[in-house]
């Protein structure tokens, strides 16, 4: 740690997260022209993936160092640092990032009311994001984590469904009851180690070396699964997300779906875990079965919804299970393929949702019984739907299959039955993913409904999806690379 | 003749009680007002009981200020009561409930 | 020559597969027709050519890395050795001749792209299957299968019990392929690898336990593809699809893979007695199970998907009993005579303008052209097992095999196939009198027969009637050439006497005969069909999909209803909008106290006073104890 | 008292001679803008001279502090008396109040608080609490075109006054105990006490608690702070709600920094109020349609929590407690001050319907108060968060997590309210009307405001250091 602090560098890291936020002022003092916002909004989002992307391209192979790590005195009361620190890991999560955030603009692209701040709270959003993947100070990680609820918060209750207001609020207030555990368990933290060393700091490599009690290391690990797991969001903490996920408008959706929910799990990964290895240990088992039961639970209730915007919210939770799963046997392939999982799901799922939202474009509903017939009225845009349905239900080839086998044979190793019951939920998302097909593309067509078929603009943020979507299917290298070295250190528990 | 001390504490401690039931079961404002100067007197009461007892003069200052202190609070309260009157033509405490909730 | 070349077999389809998903819509029909032609047919050729390749132990070759972590590393590898090689030859043969009849069955069709697309990449999966080097790209073209099966079943998807039917078939196959993942997870547990030759390798050095529970796997797993039981509700709804799908896929390629992995993974398997007991018991209850309902079908097509579960029990019961060259016998003439039988089918269809019903069909000889009822009759007699049809020889391998196995429990399952093979006769040659004999009693317009409808009928005639040759037994004067190519992999060689073997021909003759001659004198002359309990209880599958429905479906949907209504719906929102509200009845609770009177306001004084009061004597009296 | 008293009170000098100066003024020239200006001006130059002139002596007449911590108050009341002057420029002109009196009530009102939050002795605490107290009365009903503001003028007399009586009989009974007033001694002479004379000063000890309780309006005595807060012109609500309770709790943190841990009897009870005070503050406001008597209730949680913070006791927990005020007042007459920026001939936009949409009328403004509104949640990147954020952790320092789980409910709860609000601005309704543009001043106000809230949540490092080092 301390030689790469040695070495003044270029603050690739800061630049990742002020970008977007510099965006988003632009964008709010714009906000008489909305055709600039919309520029402006995709031009600072190709920056950031160009970053990203450069980043990737640089760092692409890891030995479980930090790739780049930034660190400056910021509240010294408190002793409160900004760091920002990447490995392995942050690299994939701000790679998927930029580009889900490209698509998520591409996307708003037609927003017709306040076009300005409807931008300006997307940008500000990523920034978040970055700033949760990358931030290694505890304050500094708690700062980004509320702050990316904030426009998530106002994306769903201001440009939302018809629920949107009930939604919101019920996304916002349960993901903070449990982020305000997390806190206090920071802070407790933060204490102990401080009057153990006389040192204050939030820095987690630091605190990774504090002496706790059994007792003591339990509380506080609950107290940071409390927020990672609701966010995550394991079942019984979990109607925010569907709710919040039917409501949100498509952007928004897209963001949550594919990255506000990867928080949770990238919040055990790079602090939970770390942190509290021996509560880890023991939450292990208790943390696996919840998974499976997250995973049962949310197959079956997708299989009864209607409205396919809230099957796809379920199927996500299911997804979710799975990844959970891999972390909680603990192994080396399981852990890749989680991440892994988290990077395919992101894009297979939030294509899902755009599309879901063209859909609701063209038809004017979500509804199964009232939708149908798609294939025959828009090949390509019903293609494209079937394309990412099967990638969803893990056909192998295409992407969530590399995680899902990933998780699958890493888990078996440790957990044979985990990895039994698992696959089973693949019958199960089968099952509610065909129906869904069954419910949108088949069946008799609407011969009142003209619907066009995609766009350029369209084609613009599904096609680079279904590329990914192929090529992590069957060339999953280049996302694995990076991870091998960081995982092998966090299981570990080693320092990076 | 010295009063004991513990004698003018309680004496002031009913009178201040006293006052406060006056605040308490009037609804007149200026009774209410009139309550609170008792409770106000009791307190004077007890400084210069205190102030007595410790042999200082502290408190008798403490007692003068009281006084000018509830001089231009009851300045302040009588305009108001005038200005209630004038507006409303009524002086029972809980008429002025417009706002609640 | 390079072997990487080999990837040229499976990717030739894929690659035609690809272009017509992408561009065939834009381009001429013919183009399109072409491509998918194509594919398979380099494929074939390409086959052919490197079959050299094949001999000895086979040539591995390695296109890239797939997954590597950990001790994970799988690449994109195929083994093109001798059990792959014919399997590969009939593939991209049968194949060929079927989208040569698809071409002139979708003439008419106007979705002809993403048919010809979906068989193409049908294609691919399935050489993925046979050709793959190890148990991922296995499962690859597994589930890839499974998948070109689900959109060529519902490819009129406009019907929506098409579509249904497509899903049906996704998903119990795919029940199998949770037991093949299952499989497949615990071999890497045990051997730390996924390749097929390892695993095969290792198979000795596995404990009895694991041997005999993932071989039990794999059966699951076979069943699911294969439409065995229990997982055999499907095959017959499958057959929504269009008829050049049925004969590919679901006869003579798809439903074989099944069979197919249980040879691949013999080694493995063959190493329990007790799964290749299982197995055997499988194939014979679904063999005879598929043949008493076929025995009542109405539809033509049902009638020979039931007949193709029931062969393929047949084979089941090859792999049972020991004899890879057998099952892979039976596996090769049965894809040439059913494919044919389908494809007929198919030209029946048309001619009956549509109608499916074998009971509203009858005069069909003389209503279409001449050969069609001669070309149908050599599939039937090759599926009915007549002396010296391929058929025939295929099974008669196999029942031999059962007859003379060590273990005298297999002489039950030898019983079994013996009582199948007189249905089998029986339900054959009531299909032919009553499509071909009699009066015409339907009401349908002939559609006219495009030629390619027709030709590529005859090398798959020819096919199954000569297919003994690939095997023909010894004592018959053969070489048996089949089991000496597989030579090592072939499983056990089975011996008998000549007497026993000619004493098992006379009876399968006799079999054959007895059957043709119940089915002549029932539909000779044609009744009116009897509707009673067990017409109606074979003719619904022995009411498999009702049981199903009661124990899996109907509990399944109750479940998800209970989840979605009664656990986040009612409980969890439940509990937390009665938070919300009990928050907000505090909070109005309190503003209530915000009555807006003076008098009010001023009694918290008295009330904080006296609780002071009081805290304060606690206090005292506490202190006091002091 | 001598010159160098005099000079140390020069601040307070300053003030009050400038408000009787102002008075003066307004009863011959009428004009009111220049009497504004002239106010403005004397906050301001108070502040500056608290903030420039290094006083010669740490104490003025034993009755208040000269030192650091004290002039820091000084500055922060007299810059509020400033700001709450900007913002009140269209209400004094519209609704023809006295401008003369209106800014010398104005300016005593801040000379009150400033002398509280310097207090060392009961009688100075007393005096100058009843300074602002009798300022106040006058300022909340000071609106004559409207019902509800002498409504809420009585309510906070006759309220102030028993408070008042409280307050005098409970310094009355602490001096009969101790026998002094000078602020350390009463309450170290407690601890020393023995029998009746203990048990005398603790229950005036528990009298000026309530009183305080009154002041700050602590759950169950803020039944007045809604009424009051709703009735009072916004740019009086806005001081009513910050000043008038930042100085009390100022003069707390003072007197419990001189007199160091020793209020181990009334911990309970403290305790009590703190947990009380939050949810009731809390609850209350759930259910608001009216956006002053929002902010009134969420007033009552932060005292609740800012109580936490001053039952901690040490030193961490003072200076989070100062910090807390800082940032409360900022941002809660921030609030205050988007209110007051609105109001036009019909009155000030209160209850939510006419709030609802009008983040589309008058975004910027909006868009400031929702920010405000967040950091009175208490979300990261605004002040509000480092604040709650030192009060946890001074609370979890001192073993409190009763009262921080607690407050972190009741935070919860604050922040569903705050949320509705920000909800209901950018709520599309197109019958939201427009409110009045505001002034140039007003929007200066604003812009300190929400850069003050942004910059202190960024950087806090500042403020905290400046606190540690005056924290007497």
């Amino acid at each position: 740690m301390s030689m790469m602090t040695s070495l003044p560098q270029f603050p690739w890291l800061s630049l990742l997260v002020l970008l977007p936020l510099v965006g988003a002022l632009l964008c709010l003092l714009h906000s008489k022209r909305p055709a600039d916002c919309r520029a402006l909004a995709l031009a600072t989002s190709l920056a950031v993936f160009a970053v990203a992307l450069y980043l990737f391209v640089c760092h692409g192979q890891s030995d479980g160092r930090w790739l780049l790590y930034e660190d400056v005195a910021w509240i010294e009361r408190y002793g409160i640092r900004y760091v920002l620190a990447m490995d392995g890991i942050a690299l994939l999560m701000v790679l998927l990032t930029a580009f889900m955030q490209l698509a998520a603009v591409l996307l708003a692209w037609r927003v017709e009311r306040h076009v300005s701040s409807f931008f300006a709270l997307l940008l500000l959003l990523e920034a978040g994001l970055m700033g949760i993947f990358l931030a290694y100070d505890l304050v500094l990680f708690y700062l980004f984590w509320e702050v990316a609820l904030i426009p998530m918060f106002f994306l769903i209750s201001v440009w939302g469904g018809a629920n949107r207001r009930q939604a919101a609020l019920k996304f916002f207030l349960y993901t903070l009851v449990g982020s305000f555990f997390m806190l206090i368990a920071i802070i407790a933290l933060y204490q102990i180690h401080g009057a153990q060393s006389g040192v204050y700091t939030f820095v987690i490599g630091d605190l990774m070396q504090t002496q706790l009690t059994a007792a003591q290391e339990g509380w506080l690990f609950a107290g940071f699964m409390a927020a990672f797991l609701v966010k995550s969001p394991l079942v019984p903490f979990h109607t925010w997300l569907t709710d919040a996920l039917t409501e949100a408008p498509a952007a928004g959706s897209l963001d949550l779906t594919g990255l506000l929910l990867k928080t949770g799990i990238y919040g055990l990964i790079r602090v939970a875990f770390p942190l509290f290895p021996n509560a880890t240990e023991n939450f292990l088992p208790v943390l696996g079965v919840l998974a499976l039961v997250g995973l049962f639970h949310a197959a079956w209730a997708a299989y009864h919804q209607d409205d396919i915007k809230r099957l796809l919210a379920y199927s996500s939770i299911s997804h979710l299970g799975l990844v959970v799963l891999g972390l909680a046997a603990w192994q080396l392939t399981a852990w890749e393929g989680s991440i892994l999982l988290m990077v395919t799901h992101g894009i297979t799922t939030g294509a899902l949702f755009v599309l879901v939202s063209l859909i609701r474009e063209r038809t004017g509903t979500r509804s199964m019984q009232e939708l149908g017939g798609l294939w025959g009225q828009a090949p390509c845009l019903a293609f494209m739907f079937l394309l990412f349905s099967l990638a969803s239900l893990g056909l192998p080839g295409l992407a969530n299959f590399a995680g899902e086998i990933l998780v699958l044979l890493g888990t078996f190793q440790q957990h044979p039955v985990w990895a039994v019951v698992a696959l089973l939920g693949v019958v199960f998302a089968a099952a509610y993913m065909l129906r869904l097909v069954q419910g949108v593309l088949w069946g008799s067509t609407h011969k009142e409904r003209v619907l066009p078929d995609l766009t350029m603009r369209e084609w613009l943020i599904l096609l680079p999806m279904a590329i990914l979507v192929v090529w992590i299917g069957i060339y999953p290298e280049p996302f694995l690379a990076p991870l091998h070295g960081s995982v092998a250190n966090l299981l570990a528990g080693g320092l990076p | 003749m010295m009063i004991p001390f513990g004698h003018a504490l309680a004496f002031a401690a009913v009178l201040f009680v006293l006052g406060l039931t006056c605040v308490l079961l009037r609804r007149q404002i200026l009774m209410i007002l009139i309550g609170v100067e008792i409770m106000l007197n009791a307190a004077s009461l007890v400084f210069v009981a205190a102030s007595a007892y410790w042999q200082q003069v502290d408190g008798q200052i403490f007692s003068i200020m009281l006084m000018a202190i509830t001089a231009a609070e009851v300045a302040v309260a009588l305009a108001m009561v005038v200005y209630l009157w004038r507006r409303k033509r009524t002086l029972i405490a809980d008429d002025f409930n417009g706002m609640r909730g | 020559m390079n072997e990487s070349l080999l990837f040229l077999i499976p990717l030739m389809p894929l690659f035609c597969a690809v272009i017509n998903m992408l561009f065939g819509m834009r381009l001429p029909r013919l183009f399109a027709e072409v491509m998918a032609v194509i594919g398979v047919a380099s494929a074939f050729v390409l086959t052919v050519l490197f079959w050299g390749y094949a001999e000895g132990e086979g040539t591995r070759a390695v296109l890239f890395t797939w997954l590597n972590s950990g001790t994970v590393d799988v690449s994109f590898a195929l083994n093109f050795d001798r059990l792959a090689a014919p399997m590969t030859l009939m593939v991209t043969g049968v194949a060929t001749l079927i989208h040569l009849y698809a071409v002139g069955y979708m003439h008419k069709e106007d979705d002809y792209a993403r048919f010809f697309s979906l068989l193409n990449l049908f294609v691919f999966a399935m050489l993925a299957i046979v050709l793959a080097d190890n148990m991922l790209v296995l499962f690859l073209g597994w589930e890839g299968v499974g998948l070109c099966s689900y959109g060529l079943i519902g490819f009129w998807y406009r019907k929506l019990e098409n579509a249904k039917a497509g899903t049906k078939a996704f998903l119990v196959t795919r029940v199998g392929d949770v037991f093949l993942g299952i499989a497949l997870l615990w071999l890497f547990a045990v051997t730390g690898t996924l390749s097929i030759s390892e695993i095969n390798a290792q198979a000795t050095s596995i404990s009895s336990g694991v041997v005999l529970a993932v071989s039990l796997l794999l059966l699951l797993g076979a069943c699911g593809k294969s439409a065995q039981l229990p997982l055999m509700t499907w095959l017959a709804d499958a057959m929504a699809g269009p008829t050049p799908v049925s004969a590919l896929i679901h006869a003579a390629t798809m439903v074989t893979a099944g069979v197919y992995l249980l040879c691949r993974l013999f080694p493995l398997v063959s190493l329990s007695p007790v799964a290749m007991m299982a197995i055997t018991a499988i194939g014979a209850l679904t063999a005879i199970y598929a043949a008493t309902c076929a025995m009542a079908q109405r539809e033509i097509k049902r009638v020979l998907a039931y007949s193709t579960m029931s062969q393929v029990g047949y084979m089941f019961m090859a792999v049972g009993a020991g004899t890879v060259a057998g099952a892979m016998f039976h596996l090769l003439t049965h894809a040439f005579f059913k494919a044919l039988l389908f494809m007929t089918a198919g030209c029946i269809i048309h001619l009956a303008g549509d109608e499916n019903d074998i009971f509203k069909m009858g005069g069909l000889r003389r209503r279409g052209p001449v050969e069609l009822f001669w070309i149908f009759l050599a599939g039937a007699v090759c599926l009915a097992g007549l002396p010296l049809t391929g058929g025939f020889f295929s099974k008669d391998g196999i029942l031999l095999a059962l007859f003379t196995h060590p273990d005298p429990t297999y002489k039950i399952f030898w019983l079994i196939g013996v009582v199948t093979a007189l249905l089998t006769a029986f339900y054959t040659f009531r299909l032919v009198y009553l499509v071909f004999a009699g009066e015409y009693r339907g009401t349908g317009h002939p559609h006219s027969l495009p030629l390619l409808m027709r030709w590529p009928l005859w090398p798959l005639a020819l096919l199954g009637l000569l297919g003994g040759l690939f095997n023909l037994p010894a004592f018959v004067g053969g070489g048996e050439t089949l089991h000496h190519w597989y030579d090592d992999l072939a499983g056990r060689a089975v011996t008998a006497s000549h007497e026993v073997e000619w004493m098992l021909v006379g009876l399968a003759v006799a079999i054959a005969a007895l059957g043709w001659f119940a089915a002549h004198r029932r539909y000779r002359i044609y009744q009116a069909p009897t509707e009673n309990a067990v017409t109606r209880f074979l003719l619904n599958g022995w009411y498999a999909d009702a049981l199903v429905d009661r124990l899996f479906v109907r509990p399944f949907t109750a479940m998800a209803r209970f989840c979605s209504s009664g656990c986040d719906r009612s409980l969890f929102d439940g509990t937390l909008s009665i938070l919300a509200k009990m928050a907000s009845g505090w909070g109005s609770l309190l503003t209530q106290m915000t009555t807006g009177r003076l008098t009010t306001y001023l009694s918290t004084f008295a009330w904080g006073f006296l609780i002071l009061l009081g805290w304060f004597l606690l206090k005292l009296v506490d202190g006091g104890g002091h | 008292m001598s010159l160098l008293d005099l000079l140390a009170l020069l601040p307070i000098l300053i003030l009050v001679f400038g408000g009787t100066a102002i008075l003066m003024a307004g009863a011959w020239y009428h004009e009111p803008r220049p009497l504004l200006a002239g106010g403005i001006a004397t906050a301001l130059l108070a502040a500056v001279a608290a903030g420039l002139v290094q006083p010669p002596v740490a104490e003025i007449a034993g009755l208040f502090s000269a030192g650091g911590y004290a002039r820091f108050f000084t500055i922060l009341w007299a810059l509020l008396a400033a700001a709450g002057l900007m913002i009140a420029g269209r209400f004094v002109v519209e609704k023809k109040i006295g401008a003369g009196e209106y800014v010398s009530l104005i300016l005593y009102a801040a000379a009150g608080m400033a002398l509280l939050s310097s207090a060392t002795h009961l009688l100075g605490l007393f005096l100058a609490l009843e300074t602002f107290t009798l300022a106040f009365y006058i300022l909340i009903a000071s609106n004559r075109h409207c019902e509800m503001a002498a409504e809420a003028g009585l309510k906070y007399l006759l309220m102030g006054a028993v408070a008042t009586g409280f307050m005098a009989f409970g310094i009355a009974l602490i001096y009969a105990s101790s026998g002094t007033l000078a602020l350390p001694e009463a309450v170290v002479q407690l601890t020393t006490a023995t029998g009746e004379l203990h048990a005398w000063g603790l229950l005036g000890w528990g009298m000026v608690l309530i009183a305080v309780g009154f002041k700050i309006s602590l759950a169950p005595f803020h039944l007045w702070t809604a009424d009051v807060y709703q009735g009072a012109p916004a740019p009086v609500a806005g001081l009513l709600a910050t000043g008038s309770k930042g100085a009390v709790v100022a003069a707390l943190v003072g007197m419990l920094a001189m007199a160091g841990p020793i209020w181990h009897d009334l911990i309970d009870l403290i305790w009590l109020l703190a947990a009380l005070t939050m949810l009731v503050g809390a609850l209350s406001a759930l259910n608001q349609k009216n956006l002053k008597r929002l902010l009134a209730y969420s007033s009552v949680t932060h005292m609740g929590t800012l109580l936490v913070g001053l039952l901690c006791q040490t030193s961490e927990g003072l200076a989070a407690t100062t910090f807390y005020v800082v940032v409360y007042v900022v941002a809660s007459f921030g609030a205050f001050a988007v209110i007051a920026s609105l109001a036009d001939k019909r009155g000030e936009p209160m209850s939510f319907d006419q709030w609802r949409g009008l983040g589309y009328r008058h975004p910027v403004r909006c868009a400031v108060l929702v920010l405000l509104l967040l950091s009175l949640a208490g979300l990261p990147a605004t002040a509000g968060f480092m604040a709650k954020f030192a009060i946890f952790h001074a609370a979890l320092q001192s073993g409190y997590i009763g009262l921080v789980m607690i407050g972190i409910l009741a935070s919860v709860i604050s922040f569903a309210f705050y949320l509705r609000v920000s909800m209901l601005l950018f709520q599309p309704d197109e019958s939201a009307s427009r409110w009045h543009v505001g002034t140039s001043l007003e929007h200066a106000v604003l812009a300190v405001c929400s850069s003050a809230v942004l910059l202190l949540g960024l950087f806090p490092g500042v403020l905290f250091d400046l606190i540690g080092r005056l924290l007497p």
